[in-house]
């Protein structure tokens, strides 16, 4: 590994969170534009970590409480590492597509052991509910998965990024699936009608509700990182990576970058209208509506990529 | 697995699952709740103590205060109760002054409301929005009475002052603004198919559930049992008015957050219905004033009731003959709805129902504390 | 009746229009709001024409009014007192009770209404008319008024 | 590491002031007080009428949010402590618990008369007449309900003494610890 | 049927004192061992609603007053169903059976003026916690100098040293 990697690294670990909570600062200004009103200067997620970080006493329960939220944002920086970035990728192999999956789960998984360490009644049906919700979703995208995967024929996200851009990109190719992949993405940004696991007036924030101080400004950049990553995944899946300029020259590169942001930013933008004019699920409707007209689609959509390439 | 573990989960005091002040502790068995326990008294101030220490004028400076969300009916409630004891006609401006002004509250608390039950299941837009345009209400009443929430201007022989010029006007265009509001509130929440999948059939009370455990209000009316205070037993301008008792029939949330629905758009109805007659009436004379300092009532004792927006908040007013009451007792309509019903009604239901259910059936913790 | 049966999922939509309408929110305290014509705020008292007859602290539901020795307002008529009255804002309601008794309208509130402090004894002070009636803020100067 | 002189621990709450943070203050302290108070989140309790007008507050008439202010659910996440009004000695026990819950650096607005000297209920048998017997208040607002206006008001008064570190209310609580425990026993009997 | 139909057939209770206080509104005095039955007898005249049990302290006769507060959804009348019990070993016994909701009413009577329910399963503490005084709604409860004693004689914690 050569110092370049070394610094691009460090550069992706801190630009990442960054945007994310740029993203997540317009999120709720576009939320409160829609609600009637004006809203937290579009910086506020910035302010928000920076006196999360300073605040001074903080109550452990025990290690693994500790290290739930570091966990959760090395998992997710980590898997970051796979993902296009309009053009950068730090690391690309073969099969990236399913560790990148794996992943995510481990880092979801770093949250859920630091939260039942805390012995909250409140966490742990959070918990258990973010479990279900990942295991509802997850059914489907597996399946949207498989569709893209059959079609380009590679497991490799960069391969299929490039794909795109020699053919046509994947949202027009595969227009249902690409549907039932933003379904499955709201539930993956946690936004409403699938924020069950942090409801606030049923669990009280479920995870989250022993995390004060430090600890929550972590969870924070852990939320921003994986607002980027599954955005980013449907952009690599769906939208051709953002790759629309040439990327040999540097002017391009740029460009492209700049277009990547804009479509992660896009999907974002569209999970954030639907939150903010639906109200959530309960647990088990969630469970169930997942499970019904998603997966039906998600198994025509695989038929249909079956046939199309068996021809 | 035969034993299952069942955690305590408490609801409240501190949490934003809960309509105020107020605690739940429910047992959960899984994701159902088996066991729910009401904790009242955080808003306990003993009131009807108070009230023994004060003059009869003093009331509505006090009493105001037992539901904070509708306050107008406390006082109304109170003076009603007074006036009946101490056998005192209150002008007829004075009377359509007063139902506007309940009406008024009721659309506000209604408001609230809505927002409440979309935040439960969290849909906040709906809260932003109600709470939003309840505050132009609340410009209004500034205007008449001089006060944001505690108005303090229903006193026992009427309305304090007389509505300034051009009130009229300025309600009528409140209730044109509000009606067109309620059009975007119907295409956002209430056509909202997943707050339909979420509250039908959520947490049903029958007609006879609710009349055993005296169940009163939109809750009883949601389960199709036409009651209604202004009806029954009526005070204010209500024998006046033009209007009938709005009813649903399934009683579940859906039909208890509808029911409200519909009775806003009666409350817009009649203020206009009011407007109208205020417009037509000699301007003045709306209270009769007795010596506030030394006003005496003959012994004996009364009730008055009122329509809240959540129920029938009664006074029963005990007097001795002395400058200020004997003993003043309150009911408040969450007595019934709020504690045993609650309590019974809450088993079986999700978790995610909990709060739902709380801020369907419009608890207001103050009025059971006092 | 325009509330549907089954509901629909894209209605709710529709209420994206908000996006580009103007907000509805009042910018305090950029934007002063003034209040209302009737508005209950603190009290005013011309200390020339009040007898110190003390209805308003009789009349007064939180015993926040208290009289309070004024010898240099000791006059030779009948019915008047060397007393002012005191207001512990700590106490009052804001009901304007004691506006309502006061026999010669002395007593009065005005429109301001606001008053922070850290400091909790600079709630209670002596009104008097030198508090204008429509500051151009609508902020209380605690220094105007004298304090006990 | 830190030499046991520089300590002052309180008991039973483990809550530690120590040179390094006063040091770490002093260099950073102005970006951090800048962020603190740009960011103040409240617990989300309603502890007497005055919530009432913190629904407008919050909501789009005169959204809060402008200056970085929302509710947070848990007294862990919060900055802010608002007594709205009236405290009711079974409430009291609970907003005493709810600000030890709180992590440091934290603040109490008293809103209205009741937590002032009593309010409308100074003669109640439930409700106490002084707040700042048992508990260390910021900021005092008067009226009965204060209008937003004058809640806006103190918290850009709160802002400021925050920029100039005059906000030490937390710091008052661990100062006078015993003396704030041994007022609020006089009250309850029993705690839990 | 009119208002004095009504008080007419009170009337015929045995024992029970009469009294039209007002359009709509009525007393009954009934002695304290034929509560139950007064109430079961009007139950089935109609007044199906029991909207609050009141209690009021007459401390001048050494009596606490229980108010049953029924209203008729048919008739529109309202009764106060009086009932006396002694203030020295206030008890009576509980309503539940004819009014489920009686229970949460009796448990704040319980707890606000003292009156023990025989049959009632919940008397436990509603609002207050930990309350040692005597019952806060009595009148030889003296709030005022309650507050005194209580609140106002914990010392402020001053900044000074």
């Amino acid at each position: 590994m050569s110092i370049t990697d070394i610094v691009a690294i460090i550069g992706m670990a801190v630009f990442v969170p960054l945007l994310g909570l740029l993203f997540m600062g317009i999120a709720r200004k576009i939320t409160a534009r829609i609600q009637n009103r004006i809203g937290p200067p579009f910086y506020q997620q910035y302010i928000d970590v920076m006196k999360l970080f300073s605040k001074r006493s903080n109550i452990s329960h025990s290690w693994v409480f500790d290290i739930g939220p570091i966990f959760a944002v090395v998992g997710m920086l980590t898997t970051m590492l796979f993902i296009p970035m309009g053009g950068f990728q730090l690391l690309s192999f073969d099969g990236d597509l399913i560790v990148i999956m794996y992943l995510m789960v481990i880092s979801g998984l770093g949250i859920a052991l630091g939260a039942g360490a805390s012995g909250n009644p409140n966490s742990g049906i959070g918990v258990m509910r973010a479990l279900v919700l990942m295991m509802s979703y997850e059914l489907p995208f597996v399946l949207i998965l498989l569709s893209v995967m059959l079609y380009y024929n590679t497991t490799s996200l960069a391969e299929i990024v490039s794909k795109q851009a020699d053919m046509a990109w994947a949202v027009l190719a595969l227009p249902l699936s690409a549907i039932v992949a933003d379904i499955c993405l709201q539930g993956q940004f946690g936004e409403k009608p699938f924020d069950q696991p942090i409801a606030p007036a049923e669990v009280a924030t479920g995870p989250m509700v022993e995390y004060g101080g430090k600890y929550l400004g972590m969870l924070m950049l852990w939320h921003a990182i994986a607002i980027i990553v599954e955005g980013s995944l449907f952009v690599n899946l769906f939208l051709g990576g953002g790759i629309v300029f040439d990327p040999s020259t540097y002017v391009g590169m740029a460009l492209n970058f700049l277009v990547w942001i804009g479509l992660v930013f896009l999907m974002f933008f569209i999970a954030l209208l639907i939150n903010a004019v639906m109200p959530r699920y309960r647990i088990d409707q969630a469970f169930a509506f997942y499970w019904k007209w998603p997966t039906i689609l998600a198994i025509i959509a695989l038929i249909y990529v079956m046939v199309v390439s068996s021809w | 697995m035969s034993q299952t573990k069942t955690i305590d989960l408490f609801f409240g005091p501190q949490h934003p699952g809960i309509t105020g002040n107020f605690s739940v502790r429910v047992t959960v068995d899984g994701d159902t709740v088996v066991k729910a326990q009401v904790i009242p008294g955080f808003l306990h101030r003993g009131f009807e103590k108070l009230m023994e220490m004060r003059h009869w004028i003093q009331g509505p400076a006090l009493i105001c205060r037992i539901c904070v969300p509708d306050p107008d009916h406390s006082e109304t409630g109170y003076a009603t109760a007074v006036e009946r004891l101490a056998g005192i006609e209150v002008p007829e401006r004075g009377r359509y002054i007063r139902s506007l002004m309940l009406e008024m509250s009721r659309l506000s608390a209604y408001l609230f409301y809505f927002g409440g039950y979309a935040g439960s299941i969290g849909l906040y837009t709906v809260g932003q929005w109600g709470v939003g345009d309840r505050d132009y209400i609340l410009d209004l009443f500034e205007e008449l009475t001089g006060a944001r929430v505690y108005h303090i201007f229903n006193f026992p022989g009427g309305p304090r002052w007389d509505t300034p010029p051009g009130f009229e006007d300025k309600v009528d265009k409140l209730m044109d603004f509000l009606e067109k509001r309620l059009k975007e509130f119907d295409k956002l929440y209430f056509n909202n198919r997943v707050f339909i999948k979420r509250a039908r059939g959520t947490a049903p009370m029958t007609k006879a559930y609710a009349q055993k455990m005296e169940v009163t209000g939109p809750n009883a009316r949601a389960t199709g049992w036409a009651i209604d205070v202004r009806k029954d037993d009526p005070y204010a301008a209500y024998p006046d008015l033009d209007f009938d008792i709005i009813t649903q029939k399934e009683g579940d949330n859906y039909a208890r957050v509808i029911q409200r629905r519909m009775e806003f758009e009666q409350s817009i109805d009649l203020i206009r219905q009011i407007t109208r007659k205020l417009r037509k009436m000699p301007r003045g004379n709306v209270r009769v004033t007795p010596n506030p300092l030394h006003w005496k009532i003959p012994p004996g004792e009364a009730y008055g009731a009122v329509e809240s927006s959540k129920g029938e908040l009664g006074y029963y007013v005990v007097s001795d003959g002395g400058i200020g009451p004997y003993r003043m007792q309150a009911r408040g309509p969450s007595i019934s709805h709020g504690v045993q019903v609650y309590e019974e009604m809450v088993v079986g239901q999700r978790v995610a129902d909990v709060a739902a259910l709380m801020f369907s059936l419009d608890v207001c913790p103050p009025d059971i504390d006092r | 009746m325009s509330v549907k049966k089954e509901g629909s999922y894209v209605s709710p939509f529709r209420a994206l229009k908000q996006l580009v309408k103007k907000p509805h929110t009042v910018q305090i305290p950029k934007v002063v709001k003034p209040p209302a014509e009737r508005y209950r705020g603190f009290h005013t008292n011309n200390l020339e024409v009040c007898i110190g007859c003390g209805n308003c602290s009789r009349v007064c539901p939180d015993n926040a009014i208290k009289m309070v020795p004024f010898p240099e307002y000791a006059r030779k008529e009948p019915g008047s007192m060397p007393l002012r009255p005191q207001v512990d804002y700590g106490r009052c309601c804001f009901c304007a009770l004691c506006v309502e008794v006061c026999p010669t309208g002395s007593l009065q509130m005005v429109r301001t209404f606001t008053h922070v402090d850290e400091k909790k004894d600079s709630f209670v002070f002596i009104p008097d008319s030198k508090v204008v009636h429509e500051t151009p803020d609508f902020v209380l100067d605690t220094k105007n008024l004298r304090r006990k | 590491m830190v030499d046991e002189k520089e300590k002052i621990v309180s008991e039973d709450m483990g809550v530690q002031v120590d040179k390094k943070e006063d040091i770490e203050m002093r260099s950073f302290g102005t970006i951090k007080r800048w962020a603190t108070k740009r960011s103040l989140w409240m617990v989300h309790y309603c502890t007497g009428c005055g919530g009432i007008e913190l629904a407008p507050l919050m909501t789009s008439r005169y959204d809060m949010e402008r200056f970085g202010m929302h509710p947070m659910v848990t007294p862990r996440q919060s900055d802010l402590l608002l007594i709205t009004g009236y405290v009711n000695i079974k409430t009291l026990k609970r907003i005493i618990r709810t600000y030890e819950q709180m992590p440091d650096p934290k603040y109490v607005v008293a809103f209205g008369s009741c937590p002032i000297n009593g309010g409308p209920y100074w003669d109640s048998h439930v409700t106490i007449n002084h707040l700042d017997k048992y508990l260390p208040v910021d900021i005092y607002i008067a009226g009965c309900m204060p209008r937003p206006q004058s809640i806006v008001k103190a918290f850009d008064d709160l802002m400021d003494m925050i920029q100039e570190g005059k906000a030490d209310g937390y710091l008052r609580y661990k100062k006078y610890y015993d003396k704030y425990k041994a007022n609020q026993e006089k009250i309850f009997r029993k705690w839990w | 049927m009119s208002e004095q139909d009504f008080v007419e057939r009170m009337a015929k209770f045995p024992g029970s004192e009469v009294k039209l206080l007002r359009k709509g509104q009525i007393a009954m005095k009934v002695p304290a061992d034929k509560g139950h039955e007064a109430a079961e007898y009007l139950k089935k005249m109609g007044f199906t609603h029991l909207v609050a049990i009141e209690y009021v302290d007459w401390i001048k006769d050494n009596e606490f007053e229980l108010v049953y507060n029924l209203f008729s959804y048919s008739s529109k009348m309202r009764v106060f169903l009086k009932v006396r019990i002694s203030r020295d070993n206030p008890e009576y016994i509980t309503f539940m059976d004819l009014w489920p909701v009686a229970m949460t009413h009796e448990r704040e009577a319980h707890e606000m003026m003292g009156i023990k329910f025989k049959g009632n399963p919940n008397l436990t503490p509603f609002i207050l916690e930990d309350w040692k005084e005597i019952p806060p709604m009595r009148k030889d409860f003296d709030s005022r100098k309650f507050v005194k004693e209580k609140y106002d004689s914990i010392p402020f914690v001053e900044d000074e040293p």
